[in-house]
């Protein structure tokens, strides 16, 4: 919070918990991904069980719609979305690589000799909370590191079960998520 | 019967990332190592177990079972969003009790 | 496919069982909390298990989302607890 | 006093467990209520209440008192623990801590102490430190709505998969729950307050009673649903499948109310200013 109280002429007093500018874009695209998911969920496409889920929509976008978007809706955000899309594959066959790795260290007899467990830190270059979030997700989700702490400059510190699991980071992962989320 | 051979497939590679998981939960070291394959494993082993559960259901091919392979795939989502983010919060409540992470050469905990 | 289905899910059985191991003799809480995290996961995939052998599949889908869910706000607020003492991190920075 | 209470309770239990030998063994099929009650409710379900999954109209229809009162089970169990744990809000309750918001300059209230600067400017500060993970804040951010929607869907599809009203209202005060671990304790009271959650367990009871009473005006017995085809089209028999689905939404709000009620009761110490 390096705010100079007086360089910003136009005080926020608004209560911590109203972090999200509520607008008609952010309801809608609530309501709109919320009944996607209950006509997934329901499976039945009777006008009553419709309108239960349009109810039920309706109530989840008014209640905790600011929790799923927290600023106002833009081009930026759906191209963020498929950008993610876009990165998701290639995070999956990098998972299916380690997690082979991983399996072959705790079916190998002499596992003990094999594992160097080393605790690594690094300084990433993601600037919003979201593309670190998921920098930091996808670090865990690959076997062989689990993100330990992120603070607050954007260091990670990152436990490797050994220094084959952890050479490459941050490396392609970081390069990715930054063009998935615009950051280049 | 192409099907039942991907589906026996999926269901034994993912029956092993799940052998494999149990066994370094018992074999590794210490806490954060045995976090690896726990944590990890399980996640891979699942997505394929029930990739190949979904694949199997879908015949015949009604809307019911389209839907409910699509919540068969709901689930993994699910678990991909939150393993890594519950071994993400056991890992920090380790750190804060002060566990010391095992290196090359300590006796096993 | 029937039997080959009630093997993998006896074999996942077995799994939940040794896994159960470190959830009674970790040395640690936060090896019983691994521990019973596994066994979780492993209980998702064998309550599909179930339903396909029984035939509901489309209930025990419901089921075993519920389950997914309430085993991991279980297992963040059971490690949320114990994120009272700083720890390691003045060694760290 | 303390034996006494030994004494007592261990004589209520011993009659309890003496008048359990009477009961008929376990999955008996000789046993009065198989021979008599579950195969109609087997057979009948379908053709008297349009409910396919039988579990939810027993449940809901043909013991509607049982559960009625189960609710209000639920609802004595919230306001027990509300009335043994709560402490009303003192003006002086130890020293407290405060960050003013925009220099984030920490200040320290002594016991009994007040403070004179308008007190929007400043927000209160736990003194038990918790850390702030904001990786496990987003991803719950993200999964919140997602569980309250899953949660309304097994209240609305009792009928057809297993659900309803008790089921799905513990996956909603599960979501707040999840918002207030993953946050603290003050987000969640910011979003579900006290006065909210303590509203919404006796409405819950209300609602389900309140369906009994409506059936009684309209001229039939307490909790027959086939009075509501009055009110609803369909006819008597789809009326009762509605009836059931009314009494599930009642029984879903009392049992979210009172999980976030007796939660906030125990995280806070009944003081509702700090906890997990």
């Amino acid at each position: 919070m390096k705010k100079d109280a007086a360089q910003q002429p136009k005080l926020d007093l608004s209560p911590p918990h109203q972090e999200g500018k509520r607008s008609g874009s952010v309801y809608g695209a609530t309501f709109i991904l919320m009944m996607g998911v209950w006509v997934l969920l329901s499976g039945k496409f009777d006008p009553f069980h419709l309108a239960l889920g349009v109810l039920s929509s309706a109530l989840v976008s008014y209640f905790s719609a600011d929790l799923l978007f927290s600023e106002p809706l833009t081009g930026k955000t759906i191209r963020t979305a498929f950008g993610f899309l876009r990165y998701l594959p290639w995070l999956l066959y990098q998972i299916l690589l380690s997690a082979l790795h991983v399996l072959y260290l705790s079916f190998h007899p002499r596992m003990m000799e094999l594992i160097d467990p080393q605790v690594l830190r690094f300084r990433s270059r993601l600037k919003s909370d979201l593309a670190q979030v998921t920098f930091a997700n996808s670090i865990t989700l690959t076997p062989g590191t689990i993100t330990i702490y992120v603070n607050f400059h954007r260091d990670f510190s990152v436990h490797a079960i050994d220094r084959f699991s952890g050479e490459d980071l941050p490396g392609e992962m970081e390069r990715r998520i930054a063009r998935a989320f615009g950051e280049e | 019967m192409v099907i039942d051979l991907i589906v026996a497939f999926c269901l034994v590679v993912g029956l092993i990332f799940f052998a494999g998981g149990t066994l370094g939960l018992l074999r590794f070291p210490d806490f954060y190592s045995r976090l690896h394959p726990a944590g990890k494993l399980d996640t891979m082993g699942s997505f394929l177990v029930l990739l190949g559960l979904a694949i199997h259901q879908l015949f015949p091919l009604t809307l019911g079972t389209v839907l409910t392979g699509l919540k068969l795939m709901l689930i993994v989502v699910f678990v991909f969003l939150a393993s890594p983010t519950a071994t993400h919060a056991i890992v920090d409540a380790g750190f804060r009790a002060g566990l010391e992470p095992w290196r090359k050469g300590d006796p096993r905990r | 496919m029937d039997d080959f289905f009630l093997g993998c899910s006896l074999f996942l059985g077995g799994l939940i069982m040794l896994s159960l191991y470190r959830g009674i003799f970790g040395p640690t809480v936060l090896d019983r909390m691994i521990g019973v995290n596994a066994i979780g996961t492993k209980t998702t995939v064998l309550l599909i298990f179930i339903g396909l052998l029984y035939h509901r599949l489309d209930m025990f889908v419901d089921i075993a989302l519920a389950y997914a869910l309430l085993n991991f706000i279980a297992v963040l607020a059971a490690a949320r607890y114990f994120q009272k003492r700083k720890g390691l991190y003045e060694r760290l920075y | 006093m303390k034996t006494l209470g030994l004494i007592i309770v261990g004589l209520v239990g011993a009659g309890l467990v003496y008048a359990t030998i009477d009961f008929p063994p376990f999955g008996d099929p000789k046993s009065p209520a198989s021979l008599h009650v579950s195969p109609r409710y087997l057979e009948k379900t379908v053709e008297e209440t349009a409910v396919p999954n039988a579990v939810t109209s027993v449940l809901g229809d043909y013991r509607g008192f049982d559960t009625m009162f189960e609710t209000t089970v639920i609802f004595c169990a919230g306001v027990a623990c509300f009335l043994l744990l709560r402490i009303p809000r003192r003006r002086s309750s130890g020293p407290r801590q405060y960050r003013h918001r925009l220099t984030g300059l920490t200040f320290r209230i002594k016991e009994g102490g007040e403070i004179f600067l308008p007190l929007r400017e400043f927000e209160p500060v736990d003194s038990i430190w918790t850390p702030h993970d904001f990786i496990i804040e987003k991803v719950c951010r993200y999964l919140i709505p997602f569980i309250q929607l899953f949660g309304l869907y097994v209240i609305a599809h009792g009928h057809h998969s297993p659900g309803g009203g008790f089921q799905g209202g513990v996956i909603l005060g599960a979501s707040i729950i999840l918002l207030s671990v993953s946050h603290n304790l003050r987000t969640a009271l910011n979003r579900m307050g006290e006065k909210i959650s303590a509203l919404f367990s006796p409405v819950g009871v209300f609602i389900f009673a309140g369906t009994g009473a409506l059936c009684l005006v309209l001229g039939y017995r307490f909790l027959d649903y086939q009075a509501l085809a009055a009110l609803l089209p369909g006819g008597p028999i789809m009326a009762r499948s509605h009836g059931i689905l009314l009494v599930e939404v009642g029984v879903g709000m009392a049992v979210m109310g009172t999980m976030v009620w007796i939660f906030k009761n125990l995280a806070s110490r009944g003081r509702y200013d700090e906890g997990l």
